[in-house]
Formats: C-alpha cells, structure tokens, sequence
C-alpha cells in the first residue's frame, strides 16, 4: 500500500514539476506547482509529517500560490512568446542538468542505508510534538521568524507601494 | 722633506686660479699665474734635483692614505729617481717654455684664460705621472693628461672635427688605459701592492714567485695602455686627429711630454719587463711596426702639422723598439731629445702657421726662408737633429737605439735605418716645401713675436746641443749599463741613410719640383694608401666604430630593450588584460547564464569532493 | 520532559543587541507613516544611536560569554567581533546614505529600517551555533538586502539589481538548503557542535561520500554568498545597480556576515572533514583571487571595479579559510575589518562623486579630484592604497597576516600567486589614483559641492581607522586571534 | 490486485524519497535554467525548496526526529517571505520594464 | 628616542607639517620644507663620529615592541653600511628641494610634502633592522615616488609611474613571502637575531630553501637596482620624472636594491649567493656593457643618463658577488658615488631642460658657448661618471674591479670594458650638447647659473672632488662593516665543516 501510493503521488509530483518547467504560460505552471505540493503533501503524511503536511496545503498551496496566482493576474503576464531556438544553451543546459540528477540519484540511492524503510506510522510528527519543539529548543529560531515576516512586510510595503 | 708635493700643485693653483677667477682677470694677470706657476715648478724642481743629487736610491715621499681596502692599500706618495728627474726636467723645462711661446701664439684667440688653465692643469697630470710611487697614482696623471689632451685638442670646440678629435683621443687613450688599469689589478693580486718600490723588489726576487705568463700578462697589459698613450699601432690613430688642438698642445702634449708617458711608464716598469722575453719582444715589435708604418704615412701628407705628427709617432716607435730592445735608457734619451727637437718642429710650424694666419697646407707654403728667417732656421735646427745628423741630438739617441736594435735583432737595425732615411726625407721635404721655392700662398708673412722666438730659439740650442747630455750614463744605475758595443760602421750606415733622405729631399723638391708628382703617378696605387694613411680609420669606423653604433641603435635598443624586455613586460600587461576580458565575458548579465555556472559549478564541485575526496 | 518556556535572563541578555534593533527597526517602521516629508532625518539619528547602543550591548553580552536559547546562538569573542564589526559598518552605511536619500528624494525611515534588519539577520548570523538559526539570519539578512538593493524603486537598475540578487540568491540558498538536509539526515543534527562531535567519532560510521556531497552542496551556498568563484558572477551586476551606500553596505555587512558564519561551520563542524575541503577552497581561493583582479583590469565604471575588486578580496580571504588554522581565522577576521573600513569609505567617495542619479561613476569622473576635492582625493587615496596593500594602512596588514598563515600551513604556492594577484590588483587601483592626480578636470565637469558632514564623518572615520589598523594592528588583531580558538 | 511486471517492495525505502526529492530538485533547477518568465523561474525556486523539504521530512522520519520537520516549517516560513518580497520585487520590475522576460534585465554586464 | 629616532621622525613630521600648510603660500612651503630637510641633514651629520668609532657594529639601537604577534619591532640602528646612505639621503633632499625651486609650480605643497615622505621611507629601510620594518619602509618609499613621476612628469608620465610602481611590486611581493617564510622559519623579523641563530645553528635553511630565498630576496632588489634584464622601467621613470623625482631615484631609491642585497642576501644566504654568485655576475656584467652600448645611441638626455645608471649599478652588483672585501667596499662606495654623480647629471640636465624645454640632444649645441659655467659644471659631472681619477667614480670602480679581478680576471676584463664605454657615451652627449655652433633657441634660452644653482651644485662637486682624493673619511667605516658581513657569510660553511668531522 505505502509503496503504491509513493509511486502514485511521486509520479504525480514529477510529472507536475515536468509540467511546471514545460508549460510556458505562468498560470499553468502555478497549477502544476500546486499540483506538486499537494501530492508532497501526501507524501510528507506518508512520511509521519502530519503538522507539516497540513501546512504545505494551507500555507504553501493555499497562500503563497495564491500570491502567485494573483501576481501573475495582476500582471496579466501571458505565455512566453516563442523561445527563439538556442540550441547551444539546451545542449549544454540539458546534460548539465542530467548529470547533476544522474550524481545526486546515484548518491542517494547507493549512498543511503539500504536497510532503511519508511514505515508508514513508525514515526510521526504531529502538531503536538512539532508544538512542544518550536516553543521550547526553537523558540529563538521562531521569533526570528517574526523578525523575518516584518522584514517581508517592510520590504513588500518599501517596493509596492504607490508613491508617498 | 723636500716638499715634491709643490711641483705639482703649483700648476695646481695655477689653474685654479685661471679656471675659476680667469675670465675676469686681465691677460697680464692670466699669464703671470700661469706661466709663473709653471717656471716656479720649473726652479723648485731644480732646486730638489740639487738637494737630492747624487739620487742614487729613490726618494720618496708619503702624504696620506688614498685608498685602503682589505689588501688594497694606496697611498698618495711621490717619489723621485734619476729617471723620474730627467722626465721632471724634461716636462717643467719644455713646458715653461712652450707656455711662454703660447703667450704671443694664442694672443688673439678668445678664451685665453681657459687655454692656459688646461695647459696647467695638464702640466700638474703630467707632473703626478712622472712623481708617481705607485702604479695608481700614476694612473691618475696617465687619465689626467688624457683628460686634459681631450680638452686641449677639442678647444676650439665650435669646430666640430676638433671636438670629435678630442673625444677621439680621449676614448682611444681610454682603450689603453683598460690595458693599464687591469694590469695594475695583477700587479696588485700578484704582488700585494702597487708600490713601485715593493712591486720591483719582490720582481727582483726571483719574479716574485710568479709564473712567467703572468709576467708576460701584466706587461703586455701594461703595453696595451702604453700604445694607447704613446699612439702606438694599433691605437696610434688618435694622435695625428689631435693635430686639431692649438699648436703649442700640439708640441707640448702630443709631441714632447704626454705622448711619452707610455715610453716612460714601460721604462720604469723595466723590473717587470726584464722578467719577460716575449713581452720585451713584442713591445720591439710594436715599436718597429709604428715606425715604418707613420714614416711612410708621413712621406705623403701636406698638412705640416700632420706630417710632424706622424713623425712623432714614428718617433715614438723608435723610442719602444729602444725598449724592447733592453735599452730603456736609450729609449729615455729619445724621449728627451725628441722633446727637444719635436717641440722645436711644432713650435716652429705653429710660428708658420702663425705667419701664414692659421694656413697649414704645405702647398700653400714655400719660399718662406726670406720672410720668416728665424723660424727658418730654428726649423733648420730641428730637422737636422731629427735626421739625425751628426752631432746633433738626434744622432746621439737615435744611434744609441738603432745599436742596441742591431744588438737584439740585426735585421731590426736595418729597418731602423730605412725609417731613419725615410724621416729625414719627410721632415726636410716640409721644409723644402715650406721655405724654399717660391711662396704659392695668398697671406702676407711676418715674423712672429719675440716672445715666440725666444723660446723658439732656447729649443734650438738644445736640439742641436742635447745630445751631449749623458742620459744614458746618468740613467744607468737604473737601467744598467749600454747595449751593444759601439760600432762605426753601423753609425755610419744610419747617418748615411739620413743624408740620403735629405739628399732625395732636395732633389725632389728644390731641384726638380715635378719629380715627386711624377714618382707618386708612378706608384699611384701605394701613393694612394699611403696618402689615405693604409685607410686604418675607416677600417676602424667599418668595422668597430659602426656595428657598435648600429648594433647598439638597431639591436640592442630597438630590438632587445624595446622589443624583447619591454615586448615581454607590457606583453604580461596586455596578456593580463585580454584574460581581465576573457573573463569579464563570463558577466553575460544574463540571470539564467549566471545560474547556469552555479549549476556548473556545483556538479564540479559535488562531483570533485565526493568521488575524489570520499572515495579515496 | 521538562519544557522551558521562559528564557533566562542572561540569554536575554545575550541576545539583547539583536532584540534592541528589532525594537527600534519595528519603531521606525510605525513612526514612517507618521512623519512628514522633512522629518526623515530623525530615523537615520535613532538607527545612528541604536547602533551606538548596540555596540555597547554587544561589548557587554561579550563579557558574559556563553550559548543562549538552547545553543541556537552562542556569544563568544568570535561572535562579538563580527556583530560589532557589522554594526561599524551600519554606522558607516548610515552615515553616508543619508544624504544620498534625500539627492534621490526617496529618504524614508523605512531604508535605515531595513538597515537595522539586515544588521540583525546579520548578528544572528554571525552567533549562530545552529544550521537553522544560521538559514533565518542568513535570511534576515538576505532578504532585507534584497529590498535595500531595489530600493529606489522607479530606478531601472536598482530593479535589475535586486531582482538579480534575489532571483541568484534564493537559487543558491536553496543549494546551501539542500546540504543542510543532507547534513541532517546523515549526521542527525543541525548543531554545529554536534555535527563536530559525530564526525570525530571513529564509530559513527559515517558515509563520507554523502557527507562531502552535502558540504558541496553548503559550500555553493555560502560560495555565493562571500561571492567566491566560480559563484562570484552576481556580485558586479549587483554591485553597480544598487545604490551607492547600498554597495557599500552590502560589500561589507553581509559579505563579513557571511565569511564569519563560514568560517564557524568550517571550523566549528566541518574541521574533522577539512581535508575534503581543502582542494576546494585552494582552488576556489585562487580562481576569485584571479577573476576579480582580472576582470577588473578592464572596468570603467568605479562600482563595477570595486564590486571586482570585492570579489578579489573574498579571494584573499579564502586563502586566510583554506589555511584552516587559528592563524588563518584570525587573519580572515582582522582582514575582514581592515577591508569594512577601507571599502565602505572607498564607497563613500563613490557615493559623494556620483550625485544624483549617479551619474558618475565612470572612472573619469574622478579626473582631477586632486585639485577639485584636495582632501576627499586624499581620503580615496588611502583606501586605495589599503586596498592594494601598501604599508602603514590595514590593507597590508590583512594581505600579510593572511598569507602569513597560509604559509604557516604551508601552502607556499598559494602564498606567492596571492601575493602576485595582489601586485596585479595594484595596477587598476592605481588607475583611479593616477586619474584623480595626474589628469587635468575636464571643462565640462560640474562643480563638486562640498560633502556633507555624514560623508565626510564617515571618510575620516573610515580613514581613520585604515590608518590606525596599519600601524597599530594588534589592537584588532590580538582580540582576533584570541576569538579565533571559540569557534574550533 | 494487477501483478505488476516488476517486484516491488513490502515498504518504501528510504533512498526511494531523497531521489524523489532530487528529481524534483534537479527540475526545479531545469525550470530555472530554461523558462524565461521571471514568475516561473521563482515558481522553480519554489520548487526546489519543496524537495529540500521533501528531504528534511524523510530524513526526520528516518532519524525520528521532530527537528527535520520544524525545519523544514522554518523553510516555509521563509518561503513564504521570499514570496512576498520576491513578489514585489517582479512587480517593481514589470513596472518599469513592461516585461516580464528574464532576458530582458541584463543591462548590466562585463 | 635617540637621533636616529629622531632624524626617522623628522621628515615623517615635516611630511604632515607641510600638508597643513596653505595652499596658496608656496613660498612658505619651499622655505618650510627647505628647514626641515636642512635640519635633518644637519642632525644626520651628528651620526658620524659615534658610528665611525665602532663601525662594525650598532650604533643607535633602538629596539621597541611595534606589535606583538607576530612580533614585529621596531628594530633600527646604524653601522658603517648604512651611515653614508642615510647621510646621502639627507644631503639630496635639500638639494633637490633647491632643485625644483623655480621648475615646481604647480601643486607645490603636494610636491614638497612627497619629497619629504620619501626620505622618510628610503631613511627607514637604510636603518631598519627588522625583516617587516624593512618590507614597510621599502613598499613605503615607493608612493611617494610614484606620485613625483606621475603628476609632476613629463608626457609619458603615466606609463612610466605606473611601469615602475608594478615592477617594484611585483618584486616585493615576492619578497614579503619570503620574509614570512623566513619568520615561519625563526619565529622572528629581527635581523640580527636571525643572524645570531644561524650561527649558533638554531636557524639552517637547507638548500632549497636557501636557493628560493635568496632568489625571492634578490628579485626584489635586482628590480629595484635594477639588474639587466629588469631594467626597463628605470629609463621611463628616469625619463619622464621631474628632476627632483630623476635625483632621488638615482641616487637614492636604486641604491635601496642593492643595499639590499648587501645587508639581507648576504649575510642571511651566504650558501645560496655563492651558490648563485655566476649568473648573476654574468648579468651584472651583461648589464654593464648593455647598459652602456644602449646609453650611447640614446637621444634623450635622461634616459642615456638612465641607462649609464644601469652600468653603473651593474658594478655595483658585480662588486657585491664577489664576497670580496675589495669588491664589497667598492660597491657600496661606488654606491655613494653614483648617487652623486649620476644625481648632479641629472641636476645638470634638468637645469638644461628648465632653459629649452627639451631633453632630446639633437635639440642641444653649442651650450658652451652661453652657458660655460653650465658646461663646466656638466663636464666635471660626466668626468666624474666616466670614472676619472682624483673623481669619486673611480675609487669605486677600481676596487670593485679589483675585486672582480681577485674572483676572475675575466670579470674584471669584461667590467672594465663597460668603463671604456662610458666614456664614449658621456663625451659623445658632452660633445652634442655643449660644442659646435649655438643654434638660437639655445643662444636665447640657455643663460648661465644662477645663484641658487651654484648652491646645489658646488656642494655635489664638492662631494665629488672629496670623495675622489679623501675615500678615508668614508671608506673605514664601510669597510669594517663589510668585513663583519662577509665574516657572516664564512661562518656556516666553517660550521658545516665541523659538523662533518
């Protein structure tokens, strides 16, 4: 059953993200994007991240895609036009590419324990203990956080705004 | 003490005075510093001659340090000996009376007081070299002079051949003074010092332990710079240029005092030179060489100054074939009575000259006996000593040399004796040229002053009288006694072939002027190198002279220091900058190229520390 | 399990430097709104003083060293040097931009707002004992600086700028993010210590493979962020869009931030690994040694070639990393305070000579500075002259301390190209000096007002201390090298 | 249940995950390297900040760590900044270039 | 704070003193200046007796902790070597302010202030004794330097300070490696502690190290010398510097090259400078006939006088390899020498240029005629360069060649080639520039010295003339210093030695 559902919810997330880089309209890819989280999304509940996964649907997909979505509107940003063909730069991206995914594969595949299995359920993270860790050993790091959002306010206030 | 130190610096203050203070004072004051300096030198010489008389050691005397160095110590001494006595007189006697003549000679010219502070100034070099010690200090006089011989003969300097004459002289001189100066470094790691009396004594005794060739070494450097001062072949070529200096330089530096440093330097370096055969050899040679080769250059020339400056050479080659041969003492006798008797030719010419407003080609002379009877006949004087008619000076020298020549090599003699022929030929020919016949030139003549004449006729007394003057006797404790047994029948030869040079003389120009024309058409391809002096200096200028120029312009500037060094120092430059562009063209401004290279890089780097690093 | 919510006070106290800035940035941040157009002035006064307080915490936090909130942060004289340092260089910023705001009229509060941000995302950086604390400093700071390099927002290049700087950023942030994960999941920690503790021990077991990959993977990230090679490319596009007193900021605050928390995770963490890295950081020293005094031989506009220039320095520097000894850390950091004093004040005369719209920049419009601003000439001069190392100013100290250490460890041939990369750089600092000097002003050159008092406060002072630094070193240095050992 | 043509395991291994996760990096990195809209191209930074994620979980999960998950909720929270930030940023520029080709904003270079 | 501190302080005070002076009041600032460098001079003076007393050894140590790691301190002191170069130094630098009286007229204040940095700078390497102190004071000497070329030069000014700048730092870059290296060695900068532990043997460098060393050291100084083939940028700094910049880069800034070499490759790599001692010879002796063959077809007044330089400071090198007392004591005589003749020959020449506005011979003549104090002064000059006796040149160059004679005969034959040469170059420019007829633009512009031109020439012919005859006063001091060096140099062949048996 895990395995089946990885598979399933893997090919989805890749074939979203392939999606994602093949589609040249913004707001296809936004979706695909979407489409990539939300299966994360199960993915990282398989994974015994249950506090995680519903943040990835109800921050990540639900509110910074939105802000993308509604960017890409508010620009009325259309499809790419027609790449002119730079052959050179795909036949040197795409094996550049390949290679790293070929390097990084190989590292994970042979690299890893191969004894290790995720079991579903062995372990899970949910809001409680992911709660306890945050105000406790990571309480510094999740007021910075705060200091990180003000600076996003600040910034996105500073660039956005109509002239004083 | 006796004081040495003031003969030199007497002509010292001399010129310092006229140097500094010259322009501004009047001739009269000019001269009294001047020629005073000069006579005072003169009598306070003698005076010291007598007190030390009989000299039979050298007297020396120290004044300081000059330069002290680990093993190098020099000091600035001066010293007397019999030799050192007869030069002194040589030089304070002919040099007060040229400076005296040069006062009615260079009346008219501008920067009289610059002419007669070089003169003294040269007086004071030439006083150094001959009072000198130690081989250094000598080599101070022996550069001084040349010095002063650059400035004196390049004194006209708005003229650009005597400014090139002079610069000439000096780099020549400076040829031989390399020579000089590295021998004085064997000396000086040979023998610890360059002391004279040190060196000679450790050469005495038994060469100072020295290999032969190192001898030899040294004397032949030593040669080197002797030819160079005496105007010796090969580097004899400077001295007739230097006939482009006033004419009282010209007899007094280029004919009688500076010219025989070299003569007198190998002579008192006799203890080196005894030690090596081949180098005595070679100094017979060179001398004999310089003699033919001068007196054949000299059958041909118009200029008179040039004539009696080949002459001199010749002379001077006489004087070192008297060296080499052992007889330093015969040598030194020359030196003294070609002194006389070539001051007496310069001095007489440059009254001609004089006479004639600055005229100097002989075939714009002629017939001058009636206008200018004085110097006539002091002329007369001098070339019958150096024809060595008997029993003028000339004879005395000449002969003691051409005996001891004979006494080395036979052959030598005869050479000797042809050269003999050859100078009586063209020092009668000038003055046949001169004097006899009818005038040809366009100037009105007139006899030179009386202060011109009077020294004039004091040089002809001595020409025709020094002979008597033993120097050779009085030289021998230092030289050892005469060379070779006196033989009639040799003396006899060499004055023969003197009359013969004066008979042809008087035939070819006096009897039948057109012969010698006709004579040089015979032999017009001799006559052509002969006149063109074998072409020596443009043989030099060809081969030495321009591909050092043209070498030094074309190849070492251009090519090596512009092109090769500076190519290769801005060639980094520019190489630095087109990699500066090479890599600025990474800076495509493209966000996507850019992260193409982090994506590049990254695979390197993952790949380069995983596998090489993880897996070794 | 006993759960503390309830900070200490003395962690408190550590930490105060960072909360105070907070506290005043947020302040400013409410009273903008508030202000009118002429009343900006006051902001750059509190962030003035702020900082000045800041310092002075800082200096008091250190004499009570220690880790704070569960080891996310420790204080200690390596962290105390580099958040004073950052805060010198707020100072300096400061000082030279206000008058730049109001030439470009966009003076706000919000700018020294973002300033004060930065310079905490900064300090935490730079006392970070955690992967993660480290990621949200880095952040702070990133982020900020983002904004602060498009801050004149109508200003093309100010937009071509940022959006350069974030686009690379966050790109090479998610590489240094993704080491991070690897790192966790092989070592099972983030804590630097901790990390250090299971590499050194034998029976850990560790996959080395893994582990290099990951750190490859961290080093791109913080490759970029010291703009080394071959991540260097950013940083002269970035450099010559931002504003001028951003520059200067950015070449220095986040620049030194960034090497101090390299220079933790290398030594703290990865020391036991450090063979892996050396190759790396040989080669990576040398290639940003070469690219930036390379390519700026052939750079006219004086930003560009200080933003070369800059990559050359983090050249020098990585030499000082790969040296990896106490020695080298010291350098590193002694050279990292000569280079924020003698290139913010570099930047200071940019920033006074460009005027509005920075319109000159180019290398020309120096000519004849000598004569025009005798003094200001001078000042640029000294930093100049730092800046190729020349004695008597802390330039040479840190060029001579730093291959110093990279011969005590040995690498002499790293020494000697070093050192001849710094005798290339000599010639296009040279260039400015021999315009400013030896070339007449030309006609049409507009009359240079007088700076004002916050540039000229901030050259002196910038002068100043480039000066003291080279003839009195060891004041900074000693305290470096003593710092240095904390972090190992 | 279909016999599928290979044998697949009873459990997921744990390597299956972190290729995933490269996968979705190195895509993300493709997406960069290839789209020339700028709001893509941040979509592709999202993206690859997923696979960090992905990893961070699976590693938790393997370590039984909580801290794998509070860090990968910290790399939301700066996602989500970024967002914002970068956001405005494309705004900015769209404004004043009218464009939102990547390729466009290169002005500055060499 | 002994003299020595206090002439260091001097000029670095001066220095600053001058910078607040007005702007406007360049007469103040010559007059100023003028004080100070007088004043240093003079102080200078003070230094003789007590370092001729004990010439081999310290006089006016001072020894202070400048920082503390790594301990770099500030170490200076005088010997017998370095007295008559500070004494040098501190002659010129009035003589050059007089110099540049009336051709300075732009940026007067700028230009005095320089001259006094850089006699600060060249003091300090002449007394450091510390490795560091030495590095600064020789990368300190430089800017001034660079700025006298580039802003008061002629038309290729630029080129030519930028040349020199990169040259000598790409010298001393190399150099600063090797001090480290040598402090990573021996824990110190200090030189002669460094010495001292080589003696005793808890400082060996093998014979790689050793050999790298040396080469590192001396490519610093054979530039700065500088050594054929590194000369190129002497001629286009000597050719486009002001007159001032001309002197006291001739005279002062190349002797810091071989002075160099004389107190820091000598002694502290006797092995590797034996070891190395041919070649290099071979190149000093190349660069004194190339020298002086390139100087002979130049036509530009300085750079011939440049190239002479070459030939010049090639004995000067030559005399140094070859561990001779002889040749040692001539080199660093003929050190003094040539900063003394070649700086009046440079005087001389830019007083030319001051009247014609022109250093091309070709544009010269006759220069005799309107100006003959001039021209006496400018022959006596070049006579002296040519090496004349009773001249200082030449008590230079006979020891050096003596020495060379005493290694190989050889050398000396080829050096004293070189001395030929010379005399061709410097006649043949004599000759162009001062003889034949006076073209107009001569006759009209050349007028004869002035007042303050005797004032800066007499006392150079004064030195030249003194120390020509009265080498005693100079030499003892040197020579005892010279001794001590080479005794360095024996001692760890001799430790070897007894180590073997």
């Amino acid at each position: 059953m895990d395995v089946v559902l990885f598979l399933l919810f893997a090919s989805v997330a890749v074939g979203c993200a392939i999606n994602l880089v093949l589609q040249t309209h913004p707001i296809s890819s936004a979706l695909s994007l979407i489409g990539v989280m939300g299966s994360l999304a199960v993915l990282y509940l398989l994974l015994g991240g249950e506090f995680i996964a519903a943040v990835q649907l109800i921050v990540y997909a639900g509110a910074i895609m939105v802000l993308f979505v509604f960017v890409i509107m508010l620009l009325n940003a259309g499809a790419e036009k027609r790449p002119t063909r730079k052959v050179l730069r795909t036949a040197v991206a795409l094996p550049l590419l390949f290679t790293l995914a070929g390097v990084g594969a190989w590292l994970a595949a042979t690299q890893t324990p191969k004894t290790d299995a995720v079991k579903f359920g062995a372990y899970t993270a949910g809001p409680a203990e992911v709660g306890r860790a945050i105000f406790t050993s990571y309480l510094l790091p999740f007021e910075v956080t705060s200091i990180l959002i003000l600076i996003a306010i600040l910034g996105a206030i500073v660039l956005a705004r109509k002239e004083i | 003490m006796h004081q040495l130190w003031l003969i030199p610096a007497l002509p010292l203050a001399g010129f310092l005075v006229n140097g500094i203070f010259g322009r501004k004072l009047p001739k009269a004051a000019v001269n009294a510093f001047a020629i005073g300096s000069v006579l005072l030198s003169f009598l306070w010489t003698v005076k010291i001659l007598l007190a030390l008389d009989p000299l039979n050691a050298p007297y020396v005397e120290r004044y300081f340090t000059w330069i002290q160095s680990g093993y190098v110590n020099v000091g600035f001494d001066l010293g007397v000996d019999r030799l050192t006595a007869v030069m002194l007189l040589i030089v304070t006697g002919i040099g007060s009376l040229i400076h005296i003549y040069a006062i009615g000679y260079m009346s008219h010219e501008g920067g009289y007081y610059r002419f007669f502070a070089y003169m003294n100034l040269f007086m004071f070099f030439m006083l150094i070299l001959v009072l000198a010690a130690n081989y250094l200090l000598l080599f101070v006089g022996w550069e001084g002079v040349g010095l002063c011989s650059y400035l004196l003969i390049g004194f006209y300097f708005l003229k650009k051949s005597a400014s090139d004459a002079g610069k000439k002289a000096f780099v020549v001189n400076r040829i031989g003074d390399f020579g000089f100066s590295l021998a004085m470094f064997l000396i000086m790691l040979n023998f610890g010092s360059l002391d004279f009396q040190n060196v000679f004594t450790k050469a005495a005794a038994n060469g100072g332990g020295l290999a032969p060739n190192t001898i030899t070494l040294i004397c032949l450097l030593l040669l080197v710079g002797a030819i160079g001062k005496s105007a010796q072949v090969p580097l004899y070529v400077w001295l007739p240029d230097a006939m482009e200096g006033p004419t009282p330089v010209s007899a007094l530096i280029h004919a009688a005092t500076m010219v025989t440093a070299g003569v007198y330097m190998v002579a008192r370096s006799a203890p080196l030179y005894n030690l090596s055969p081949t180098a005595m050899e070679v100094v017979a040679w060179v001398g004999l060489i310089t003699a033919v080769m001068s007196a054949t250059i000299g059958l041909t020339q118009y200029d008179i100054k040039k004539v009696f400056a080949y002459s001199t050479v010749s002379q001077l080659g006489y004087m070192f074939l008297g060296l080499g041969c052992g007889a330093y003492s015969a040598g030194i006798f020359h030196v003294m009575t070609h002194a006389f008797f070539k001051a007496l030719l310069f001095l007489g010419a440059g009254s001609v000259i004089h006479a004639l407003e600055g005229e100097q080609d002989l075939r714009m002379m002629g017939g001058l006996r009636s206008k200018i009877p004085v110097t006539f006949s002091v002329l007369l004087c001098a070339a019958v000593a150096i024809a060595g008619v008997p029993p003028f000076s000339g004879f005395h020298s000449k002969d003691a040399i051409l005996l001891a020549a004979h006494a080395h090599h036979p052959w030598m003699y005869w050479v000797g004796v042809v050269t003999a022929g050859m100078t009586a030929f063209y020092v009668f020919r000038a003055i046949f040229l001169c004097f006899f016949g009818t005038y040809r030139g366009t100037a009105h003549p007139h006899e030179s002053p009386l202060v011109m004449t009077l020294p004039l006729g004091v040089l002809a007394l001595l020409s025709l009288g020094g002979g008597y003057l033993d120097v050779p006797h009085y030289l021998a404790p230092i030289f050892g006694g005469a060379h070779g047994e006196h033989d009639e029948a040799l003396v006899v030869i060499s004055v023969a072939a003197g009359v013969v040079g004066i008979a042809i003389a008087w035939l070819f120009y006096v009897v039948s002027p057109g012969l010698a024309d006709g004579v040089a058409r015979l032999f017009s391809w001799p006559y052509r190198v002969l006149y063109n002096k074998y072409y020596v200096d443009e043989a030099y200028d060809a081969v030495i002279v321009h591909p050092i120029r043209d070498g030094s312009t074309t190849v070492l500037w251009r090519v090596v220091d512009a092109g090769l060094i500076d190519g290769a120092v801005n060639g980094v430059g520019s190489l630095a900058r087109s990699i500066g562009g090479g890599l600025r063209n990474m800076q495509s401004g493209y966000i996507r190229r850019y992260a193409a290279w982090v994506v590049l890089g990254s695979i390197v780097i993952i790949a380069a520390v995983s596998f090489w690093g993880g897996l070794r | 399990m006993p759960v503390n919510f309830m900070p200490t006070p003395q962690e408190l106290f550590r930490f105060a430097p960072e909360m105070l800035l907070t506290l005043v940035a947020t302040i400013i941040m409410v009273l903008e709104p508030l202000s009118g157009a002429d009343g900006k002035r006051k902001f750059a006064v509190i962030s003035f003083l702020s900082l000045a307080a800041a310092i002075a915490l800082s200096v008091a936090a250190a004499g009570d060293p220690g880790a704070a909130f569960s080891s996310m942060i420790v204080v200690d004289g390596f962290s105390t040097f580099f958040r004073i340092l950052v805060m010198v260089a707020g100072v300096l910023t400061i000082l030279i931009s206000t008058n730049y705001l109001r030439m470009e009229e966009h003076e706000s509060g919000e700018y020294y707002a973002l300033v004060l941000f930065s310079i905490v995302g900064q300090c935490i950086m730079v006392s970070a004992n955690e992967l993660i604390m480290l990621f949200i400093g880095l952040e702070c700071s990133s982020i900020a600086s983002y904004v602060l390099a498009g801050f004149l927002r109508d200003d093309k290049r100010n937009n071509e700028s940022a959006l350069k700087y974030f686009l690379l950023g966050s790109f090479a942030t998610a590489f240094l993010l993704y080491g991070v994960a690897w790192i966790y999941g092989t070592t099972g920690y983030t804590n630097l210590s901790e990390i250090r503790r299971v590499l050194l021990d034998p029976n850990s077991n560790q996959n080395m493979v893994v582990i290099s990959a990951a750190t490859a993977l961290m080093f791109v990230g913080f490759a970029f962020k010291v703009s080394a090679a071959p991540f260097q490319m950013w940083a002269p596009d970035v450099y010559q869009g931002a504003p001028a007193p951003v520059t200067a900021f950015m070449s220095v605050g986040p620049k030194a931030a960034a090497f101090a928390m390299f220079l933790r995770v290398l030594m703290t963490a990865f020391e036991p690994v450090k063979d892996r890295w050396e190759p790396l950081l040989w080669t990576s020293a040398l290639a940003t040694m070469v690219i930036g005094n390379f390519a700026a031989l052939r750079q006219t506009n004086i930003k560009r070639l200080l933003a070369y220039s800059s990559i050359a320095h983090a050249g020098y520097i990585m030499v000082a990393l790969t040296a990896h000894s106490d020695i080298g850390t010291a350098a590193a950091m002694f050279y990292l305070a000569s280079y924020t004093f003698m290139n913010i004040g570099a930047f200071a005369v940019v920033t006074y000579i460009a005027r509005k719209g920075e319109r000159h920049v180019e290398i020309q419009d120096l000519a004849g500075l000598s004569q025009r601003r005798p003094v200001v000439a001078a000042m640029l001069t000294i930093f100049l002259l730092s800046l190729t190392g020349i004695p008597l100013t802390a330039g040479f100290f840190g060029k001579f301390y730093i291959f110093k250490a990279a011969l005590d460890a040995n690498m002499v041939w790293l020494a000697v190209l070093g050192m001849l990369n710094s005798a290339v750089a000599a010639y296009y600092y040279l260039r400015l000096i021999v315009v400013m000097y030896m070339q007449a002003p030309s006609d049409e050159m507009e009359e240079l007002p007088a700076p004002s008092v916050g540039i000229q406060a901030a050259m002196f002072a910038a002068a100043a201390a480039t000066v003291f630094l080279g003839v009195f070193p060891s004041v900074v240095l000693d305290y470096a090298g003593k710092s240095a050992s904390f972090i190992r | 249940m279909p016999q599928l043509p290979i044998a697949l395991p009873s459990q997921v291994p744990l390597s299956w995950y972190l290729i995933l996760s490269v996968i979705l990096f190195v895509t993300g990195a493709a997406g960069f390297l290839l789209r020339r809209n700028i709001i893509t191209v941040f979509m592709c930074i999202e993206l690859m900040l997923n696979a960090v994620n992905l990893t961070f979980i699976a590693f938790s999960h393997k370590l039984k760590q909580v801290d794998g998950n509070v860090f990968s909720f910290f790399v939301m929270v700066v996602a989500a900044a970024e967002a914002a930030v970068g956001l405005a940023i494309i705004l900015t520029v769209f404004k004043n270039r009218s464009t939102l080709e990547v390729d466009e904003v290169s002005s500055m270079k060499l | 704070m002994n003299l020595l501190d206090i002439l260091l302080i001097i000029p670095a005070a001066g220095f600053l003193l001058t910078l607040l002076l007005p702007k406007d009041n360049p007469a103040l600032v010559r007059n100023f200046t003028l004080f100070v460098s007088l004043i240093a001079f003079v102080l200078s003076l003070g230094l003789i007796g007590p370092v001729q007393s004990n010439p081999g050894h310290m006089t006016f140590e001072t020894n202070t902790q400048w920082i503390e790691y790594p301990s770099i301190r500030y170490h200076v002191g005088l010997d017998g070597l370095s007295l008559w170069l500070v004494i040098l130094s501190t002659f010129l630098t009035p003589i050059v302010i007089l110099v540049s009286w009336k051709y300075i007229q732009n940026r007067v204040k700028e230009f005095y202030a320089f001259l006094l940095a850089l006699l600060f700078g060249v003091l300090g390497v002449f007394v450091a004794l510390d490795l560091f102190l030495f590095f600064v004071f020789w990368e300190i000497s430089l800017v001034p330097m660079y700025f006298l070329v580039g802003i008061w030069g002629h038309d290729k000014r630029i080129y030519a300070a930028v040349k020199f700048f990169l040259y000598t730092m790409a010298g001393s870059a190399l150099m600063l490696i090797a001090i480290i290296y040598l402090y990573n060695k021996s824990g110190t900068f200090d030189m002669p502690l460094m010495l001292d532990m080589m003696q005793k043997g808890r400082l060996a460098l093998n014979g790689t190290e050793g050999f790298w060393l040396f080469l590192a050291f001396f490519f610093a100084f054979a530039i700065k010398v500088p050594l054929f083939p590194l000369h190129t940028w002497l001629p286009d700094a000597h050719g486009e510097a002001p007159t001032a910049g001309s002197v006291m880069l001739a005279s002062v800034l190349l002797k810091l090259g071989t002075y160099g070499l004389v107190r820091i490759c000598l002694p502290l790599f006797g092995e590797a400078a034996r070891q190395n001692a041919a070649w290099i010879i071979g190149l000093a002796i190349t660069g004194i006939i190339y020298g002086a063959l390139v100087a002979m077809v130049q036509p530009n007044m300085k750079r011939l006088v440049a190239y002479s330089s070459v030939s010049h400071l090639g004995f000067v090198v030559l005399g140094v390899f070859t561990f001779t007392q002889v040749g040692l004591d001539g080199a660093v005589y003929q050190m003094l020498n040539h900063g003394i003749s070649t700086g009046a020959l440079f005087i001389l020449v830019g007083m030319l240029y001051e009247r014609r506005h022109s250093l091309e011979i070709a544009d010269y003549g006759g220069v005799g005629t309107s100006a003959p104090w001039l021209s006496t002064m400018f022959v006596i000059t070049t006579l002296a360069s040519v090496g004349l006796p009773l001249l200082n040149n030449f008590v230079g160059e006979f020891l050096v060649l003596q020495g060379a004679a005493q290694v190989n005969f050889l050398y000396a034959v080829f050096a004293a080639i070189g001395v030929i040469l010379s005399s061709v170059y410097m006649l043949w420019m004599v000759q162009r520039t001062f003889y034949g007829e006076t073209p107009s633009e001569v006759k009209h512009h050349v007028n004869d010295l002035s007042a303050r031109e005797w004032a800066v020439l007499v006392p150079l012919i004064v030195m030249m003339v003194w120390m020509g005859i009265g080498s005693q006063s100079f030499l003892p001091a040197v020579s005892a210093q010279n001794a001590q060096i080479l005794e360095l140099m024996k001692k760890p062949a001799a430790k070897e030695v007894a180590n073997a048996r």
